[in-house]
């Protein structure tokens, strides 16, 4: 009887859809995945090593290169570790800007996903359209913080620049403009018989699994789990917003995508109400020292990224430089489950099944 | 509920508590920045009786003197701490995702750490059935680096050990695969250790 | 014979034929042969407009060098195989083969020399789709259909075939 | 005029006159497929919301595609050392040749056409199915397993639609009685067949697409998957001659789908003033827009979807279509 062959396919580490240097080792038979292997670490900086010899204010600016989509919150988890170390309340002017850049940075990165992945399943036009969203977010990062993508925005204790005269206007008037566009996007693209058709009950798990595999952010509530760090382990001000968690209840490709969409209109819910409550002045800057030194001890805070949970692992001596920094990177997480989706799938679907995991590779490779 | 509530009442509610934490915030901030903390220590976590809960709960299925030591982490959130010994982290693992107690369903962190003395594996779980998070730790030898992986229970931690065996080579019996992840295989040396050496020094 | 345009492209076109067929009988890997075949294939469906057989030429080119050419590469690309095969035969064999052939080449040039058809008004030039489907759903509507019936005998055959493969393969795993 | 020159003994004067024509369609098509690339991209431009090339050439980038085309020639010829060498460099001209063979069957106007063929749809479809043959052995011959993924999508995808393809237009061919393009064009004179055989316009449509490779199916390529599919090898003019031939075809299809369905060079009523060359580019432009109106808009279908969608839907709705006609003509002639 004829047999057919299987054959070894090495996907990236240059590959357009692998989105960074990623590289996925795949055995297929025809077009059918038997086994898929990643393997990861061609953007492995070592930063948690460069950080043992850093200052933690010079430990910011590396931050910025993990999840380059949403540096924001990379600031902001490191500022926050060793803020919840020392005790150091950063004052509200500060706290709302991070807010607002940190929410501003969610919808950037969700853009840039959604742009990307409709870019995999073969649909051009989505791109560009997510893209032009994204410069304007981008712009108005620009002017907060100087850098299009690595910010060096947060300090510990607050922020690094006031916001210039008129930038909370933009971003109040950017929120129902952003909610216009949300909706040409779901004209665009959600109704679309093909784009349905690849996405849905793909890449399906279940809510087990997804626990089981330490899976988070967009990932684990596609299946039905309301999970959310800003609600569920409030930080920084977010108790005082009155936003959703979106669930979905599928647990595949096309609940992600909702997931994710919905999210931000979440994020468009929390700048509105913050740029209403946003205090009119004070310091952006809580009296710290120009050296800080977190007291001895160890740990551990995360945060929710556009990705997922963003952890921040700092063990002090006392020193000036942390002893041990670590990360927990969402991305590096949530990609574990890929071998286990991809097994006995279409060639076609590894796209659709890595691009709905969204990963950054500065982030998985840390 | 908050759901109930309109909108622009929220609003102001919102508004109005923003402004009252502003004004004790900037208070707190002028006068104390760093004092304010040994002033709460004194004071018992509001945490303590889950410590306390976990750790009768492990003592009860595992017997006493299989903790190395329990406390709650006051720079970390206040999070009840388990220091398992090497040889019964794994039990005290299982014990703590399928004790009905305690139920830790989710793996959200596993790392290393070199700290000269000895190793340490920092695991931080979560049970979503309780809404309780745990800090689990071990302390190794250097001189015997090997630890019973955490794979079986939660697939979770499989990468997170492999970065953890690259890194700092502490190697975990019953992974099913565990290599190293970011470097290569062909790499020399643990650099996350202390006394690591880079090849070139220079850069 | 005079040199007309028809005389060249059938020499053009026969000659491309019989080399495609004895590059496909002499290539060592599967896929160059069958490109050998394409050429032949499409060669032919040009002699079969010579002919002014319009139809079957298009057919020729649509059914042969373009459905079956790439069934028959999809099959090899799909599956293992060897590319190149050493076949080894004796100097004896090789020499009743050769006598063989000519032999049969004999035979046949005899025949086709000797062959006497009288010449027919015709109109093959007008309209000659339309004359095979009239002749073919009028006069010879029975043949038609039965040889349907076996092409679906045929398909089936090939569906049980390809089943029971897929059922074997179920019990290894 | 063709005609006649067909039937005429050769001589130097027939071969300079046909080289001459031939010489002159190819600088055509050469136009065409300038800039027709250009109007793509202008016009993908537009529906992105951004510029599109606008450099070279002024404005309008009038010169970017012969820039580019000028940068293919003179580009390096690579050859992979593990392709097969033979195949890899015949591959394009299979792919190639066919694509300019289908032109002489296509009547543009009732004066400007260069065979007029008996069986000149069945031509058509017949050759544009030996470029198929080229690419899979692109892909073969590259020995790279992406091309190889490519090609066999290629070969799968092209076996799927030929069939719809050709099932749709019989309809048309019911009608007209007849597989010749220009009695199919004299035909819808009065109508055209857009109306009478909306079905079968739909199903030409979409099989076209899938012949072309072209968005929602341009799964032998589909750049995120198989980074470009079976060319990925290929590149300088080798791979400008698939590109070519791919535009090519895009003009061809267009063409027909011009003269099928929406009455080739016949105009609108009270607009006869206007030539018929005039008429046929309108609504030949109109195809090609419609084209890359598509390819803007569409995410790509999975192979396997593909499939399906040629077997179960297209097919069966192309051969109720024929059922349907046939059923209608003989109810109207029987009145």
């Amino acid at each position: 009887m004829i047999r057919t062959e299987e054959m070894l396919l090495n996907v990236g580490p240059q590959h357009p859809s692998t989105h960074g240097v990623f590289r996925l080792v795949i055995k297929i038979d025809g077009e059918i995945i038997k086994e898929a292997t990643p393997v990861i670490g061609y953007l492995h900086r070592g930063t948690e090593k460069l950080a043992e010899d850093l200052q933690y204010t010079q430990i910011i600016p590396y931050t910025d290169r993990m999840d380059y989509l949403a540096a924001m919150t990379n600031n902001y988890v490191l500022c926050h570790a060793v803020e919840t170390m020392a005790g150091i309340i950063a004052p509200d002017r500060a706290e709302y800007l991070r807010v607002i850049a940190m929410e501003l940075g969610r919808i950037a990165s969700h853009l840039v996903w959604w742009g990307t992945y409709l870019l995999d399943i073969g649909a051009t036009s989505p791109f560009l359209y997510a893209f032009r969203e994204r410069e304007m977010i981008i712009n108005m990062l620009n002017e907060l913080s100087g850098a299009r993508l690595t910010f060096n925005y947060m300090r510990v204790g607050g922020v690094k620049w006031d916001a210039p005269e008129g930038w909370i206007q933009k971003v109040h008037d950017f929120v129902p403009y952003m909610r216009e566009q949300l909706e040409g996007y779901h004209q665009l693209v959600t109704g679309n018989e093909i784009f349905m058709s690849r996405v849905k009950g793909i890449g399906s798990y279940t809510k087990e699994d997804a626990i089981n595999y330490s899976l988070s952010g967009a990932n684990l509530r596609c299946t039905g789990v309301k999970w959310d760090l800003r609600k569920n382990e409030p930080y920084s001000i977010y108790d005082r917003f009155d936003f959703d968690i979106p669930v979905r209840q599928d647990g595949d490709a096309w609940a992600r995508y909702h997931c994710r969409l919905e999210e931000i209109e979440e994020s468009l819910k929390i700048l509105e109400q913050a740029v209403e409550q946003f205090p009119q002045d004070g310091p952006i800057l809580a009296k710290v020292p120009k050296i800080i030194k977190p007291p001895k001890g160890e740990s551990f805070v995360r945060i929710e990224s556009p990705r997922g949970e963003i952890g921040c692992y700092i063990a002090s001596n006392g020193k000036k430089e942390p002893y041990r920094l670590k990360f927990r990177r969402p991305s590096f997480y949530n990609l574990q489950i890929l071998p286990k989706l991809l097994k006995g799938e279409n060639m076609a679907n590894l796209i659709t099944i890595l691009g709905a995991i969204d990963i950054v590779l500065g982030e998985v490779d840390g | 509920m908050a759901e109930e509530k309109g909108l622009e009442q929220l609003k102001k509610e919102a508004a109005e508590k923003a402004k009252a934490a502003a004004a004790a915030r900037e208070k707190g901030a002028a006068s104390a920045k760093v004092k304010e903390e040994p002033a709460e220590k004194a004071k018992p976590s509001p945490n303590q009786h889950i410590l306390d809960k976990y750790v009768q709960e492990i003592e009860n299925h595992l017997g006493k003197e299989i903790l190395e030591d329990s406390y709650i982490n006051r720079l970390s959130k206040d999070i009840p701490t388990l220091v398992a010994k090497p040889d019964t982290y794994r039990k005290v693992a299982e014990l703590l995702k399928y004790n009905e107690q305690l139920a830790f369903d989710y793996l959200s962190e596993l790392h290393g750490g070199d700290f000269e003395t000895h190793m340490e594996v920092y695991v931080h779980l979560y049970s979503f059935t309780n809404q309780q998070a745990v800090a689990l730790k071990v302390k190794i030898e250097r001189s015997n680096l090997e630890i019973p992986s955490l794979v079986p229970l939660w697939e979770g931690a499989n990468w997170p050990e492999c970065e953890t065996y690259d890194l700092l080579g502490i190697r975990f019996t019953g992974h099913p695969d565990l290599k190293r992840i970011l470097l290569g295989e062909e790499w020399i040396g643990y650099p996350l250790r202390k006394d690591y050496e880079p090849y070139d020094v220079e850069v | 014979m005079s040199l007309s345009g028809e005389f060249l492209a059938f020499i053009v076109l026969s000659l491309v034929a019989i080399i495609g067929g004895v590059l496909l009988l002499n290539l060592t890997k599967v896929v160059h042969m069958v490109i050998a075949l394409v050429f032949s294939f499409i060669s032919i469906a040009g002699i079969y407009v010579l002919l002014s057989a319009e139809f079957i030429a298009a057919v020729q080119v649509l059914i042969y060098s373009g459905a079956i050419t790439i069934i028959m590469l999809f099959g090899i690309m799909l599956t293992r195989h060897h590319d190149t095969e050493d076949i080894k035969t004796n100097t004896w064999k090789r020499l009743i083969l050769l006598l063989a052939i000519v032999g049969f080449g004999f035979v046949v040039y005899i025949g086709i020399y000797n062959l006497d058809i009288p010449e027919k008004p015709t109109t093959l030039h007008e309209a000659n789709t339309e004359q095979i489907g009239i002749e073919l759903y009028s006069k010879y509507i029975i043949p038609f259909e039965v040889t349907s019936v076996i092409l679906l005998v045929a398909l089936v055959g090939a569906i049980i075939l390809a089943k029971k493969d897929h059922e074997e393969e179920g019990d290894n795993s | 005029m063709i005609q006649e020159l067909l039937q005429s003994s050769p001589g130097l004067l027939n071969l300079g006159i046909f080289s001459l024509l031939a010489v002159l369609l190819l600088f055509v098509v050469l136009g065409f497929v300038t800039y027709g690339i250009l109007s793509e991209r202008k016009v993908m431009g537009f529906m992105q919301m951004r510029i599109g090339p606008n450099q070279v050439g002024g404005r309008w980038a009038l010169l970017q595609t012969v820039a580019d085309v000028l940068k293919l020639l003179i580009k390096e010829d690579t050859i992979p050392k593990v392709a097969d060498r033979p195949l890899y460099i015949i591959a394009p001209v299979i792919a190639f040749a066919p694509a300019f063979m289908v032109l002489a069957a296509l009547p543009f106007t009732d004066k400007f056409q260069f065979a007029d063929m008996g069986i000149g749809l069945l031509y058509y479809i017949a050759v544009s199915g030996i470029t198929t043959v080229g690419i899979v052995t692109a892909g073969w011959a590259s020995n790279n397993k992406y091309a190889l993924l490519g090609g066999m999508r290629a070969a799968a995808q092209m076996i799927s639609y030929e069939i719809p393809l050709v099932m749709s237009v019989v309809g048309i061919v019911l009608l007209t009685g007849s597989l010749n393009l220009n009695e199919i064009v004299e035909a819808q004179k009065n109508i055209w067949y857009i109306v009478l055989q909306p079905v079968a316009f739909i199903v030409f449509l979409i099989a076209s697409v899938a012949e072309l490779n072209r968005v929602p199916f341009d799964l032998p390529e589909a750049e995120s998957e198989l980074v470009a599919g079976y060319h990925v090898e290929y590149s300088g003019f080798r791979w400008a001659m698939f590109m070519l031939s791919e535009y090519v075809y895009m003009f061809a299809m267009a063409s027909l789908t011009t003269i099928l369905f929406l009455g080739g060079w016949h105009p609108l009523p009270f607009l006869g003033f206007i030539p018929a060359a005039v008429w046929f580019a309108l609504k030949f432009s109109l195809v090609i827009y419609l084209l890359i109106w598509i390819r803007v808009t569409f995410p790509r279908l999975r192979a396997d979807q593909l499939m399906e969608f040629g077997w179960k839907v297209l097919l069966p709705v192309a051969l109720a279509n024929i059922f349907v006609t046939a059923l209608l003509k003989e109810l109207f002639s029987m009145f």
